[in-house]
């Protein structure tokens, strides 16, 4: 491996920002002036780069690969005896690759400014205030304190798998007088006992408890099943009287 | 003046949401009980000599400072009138069926919330964020609803079309493409219709 | 020893949420801006004397009484685990083309970058540091961004043109303002191809 090799790959791909990042960092560390720079050259580097990067099988993002297309083109037009509108195009496009890096080199700073004035600030605290201690019940809202983001995030919540049903969904429709009836018919062989509650199930929704209870009521009628409550709101105990029910009879 | 460990202790109770306790004190500054109890007292001396408009209050079983209350005259001016609260979720979610549907009727927001709307427009309603801007003429008649001036006032838009688009808040919202698909769906007019006649 | 102006201001600093404005310090202290202003440089100066551990800071427009920093490695202890992370520096350098340039489409914002923002701006958006603030009037209307209050707060700065470097960006900008344009429209446009190829 040549010094040079090893130099590019102790650089990671990673560590950059995107394809202008990387540019300026290979203009940097080349001690080369973003005003003066000349395209070859750094075209090479950036190439060089690239090219170790993706023999290293590293994940390039498209940016990276769309820059070094432009680079190479400026080279090659520049290398090449090419027409004068040609050439006075490369050097426009040159000239504004440079603009852009002079652009992206400013914001680098002041990113990392504000970066410096985060490590203070996130050493300084305000006390909670004292809302709690002084509010009054009957309050306004006031502009700004929920965000366009909550109004998104609440449309968003709506269609999440934890978001209720739809209303028609929730209520379950009563079931038939028919389907109860078979229910019961199961859940009671023979001349046995059997309490209401343990019958449905102890976790049947309210719709379920009303339909049950009314089919009891129908087979009371009837004279099939007779029941039995201890004291109000006790636990209905209910016994077939009848072998054969026929509900259609 | 102040000494370090007083100074640590200060700014513990200025910042802290809830009272500390002096084991918790001891605890982050690493001092002994009684240490840390003559300086809550040197605190106190050094807060009142320079006549500021905090002291150290002793609730519940620890410290924190607070503004001393003959200053509640203008401390409480500060909370009156204004709620800073953000609206509740029921709200949002309603206000956002609203925004994107309207006119929309309450059965139509019910339909794409899956729960009962009523208590989420009073509020809207009151809060002056939604108005009702006629009558559906469909049997009964229900009343339509939509969105206030105050409403774009209070997300910040000159006009309704600066709402993002549903698209957009792809981007905005790591959506999945599915969840996207449903919410369209959910508010396109047709589904809801649906919803309503079945 | 502070007097009774300056220890009703000093209460409010202390009491408030978010920083208190000069206007509101008067309106409801019913003294002059100029009293004002001075009344909290007498609160800076004895606060300093007692060796305090709190500070006024100009944040957002407004004033307010926070820790020293230099305290901060004692009450960050109380908030572990509930403080943000620190931001990336995509998040930064997202923020920092926003700040300067807003309100700004993503597609300027990328153009300024060179690469995709997406990412960033969320974690932004759900940081509250920047906001949606209308859309361009130009074709496909981008959404636009701003920095919120909270952004100034976050880093310490008391308005926008106490940006870093403001004079320097701005005349950069305006040198560069039509390349960004164009290449904010070039993004936007590859954009727009490719959705409607798929």
């Amino acid at each position: 491996m040549s010094a040079d090799i090893q130099k590019a790959c102790r650089i990671n791909i990673e560590d950059f920002e995107g394809p202008l990042d990387l540019l300026l960092f290979l203009i940097r560390r080349d001690e080369l002036d973003v005003i003066t720079i000349h395209v070859a050259e750094v075209a090479d580097q950036y190439l060089k780069y690239i090219r170790e990067a993706e023999d290293l099988n590293l994940d390039i993002a498209g940016e990276y690969l769309v820059m070094a297309a432009t680079l190479t083109r400026m080279k090659s037009r520049m290398l090449l005896p090419v027409e004068r509108a040609l050439m006075e195009d490369t050097e426009d496009s040159m000239e504004t690759l440079m603009r852009h890096l002079v652009l992206y080199k400013a914001f680098k700073e002041v990113a990392s400014d504000l970066r410096e004035n985060e490590s203070i600030w996130r050493d300084v605290f305000a006390p909670p205030g004292e809302r709690a201690r002084y509010e009054e019940d009957i309050t306004e809202i006031d502009s700004g304190q929920t965000s366009l983001l909550d109004l998104l995030i609440a449309l968003e919540n709506m269609t999440e798998k934890n978001a209720p049903p739809p209303l028609h969904r929730i209520h379950k429709p009563l079931l038939s007088l028919t389907e109860c009836v078979s229910a019961l018919d199961n859940l009671l062989p023979g001349n046995a006992t059997r309490h209401f509650r343990d019958a449905i199930g102890e976790n049947a929704d309210q719709a379920i408890v009303v339909s049950f209870f009314v089919a009891v009521l129908e087979l009371v009628k009837r004279g099939w099943l007779t029941t039995e409550q201890s004291y109000p709101f006790a636990n209905i105990t209910m016994k077939r009287k009848e072998e054969r029910w026929e509900m259609n009879a | 003046m102040l000494d370090q460990l007083a100074r640590q202790i200060e700014a513990l109770l200025v910042a802290t949401e809830s009272p500390v306790t002096l084991s918790r004190i001891c605890e982050l500054t690493g001092c002994g009980t009684e240490s840390a109890e003559q300086a809550v007292v040197r605190i106190e001396a050094e807060l009142s000599s320079g006549g500021h408009a905090v002291v150290v209050a002793r609730l519940a079983g620890g410290y924190r400072i607070v503004t001393d209350p003959d200053l509640g005259f203008i401390v409480g001016q500060l909370f009156e009138g204004k709620r800073h609260s953000r609206l509740s979720r029921a709200s949002l979610e309603t206000l956002a069926v609203i925004a994107y549907r309207q006119p929309a009727t309450r059965a139509q927001v019910e339909a794409v919330r899956g729960v009962n709307s009523d208590s989420a427009m009073r509020t809207l309603l009151e809060r002056d964020l939604i108005k009702i801007t006629g009558r559906q003429e469909t049997p009964g008649r229900p009343l339509l609803y939509g969105t206030t001036s105050r409403f774009l006032e209070y997300f910040g838009l000159s006009n309704l079309e600066h709402l993002p688009r549903m698209d957009e808040m792809e981007n905005l919202l790591k959506l999945s493409a599915q969840d996207i698909e449903r919410m369209a769906s959910e508010l396109s007019g047709e589904e809801i219709d649906q919803t309503i006649q079945r």
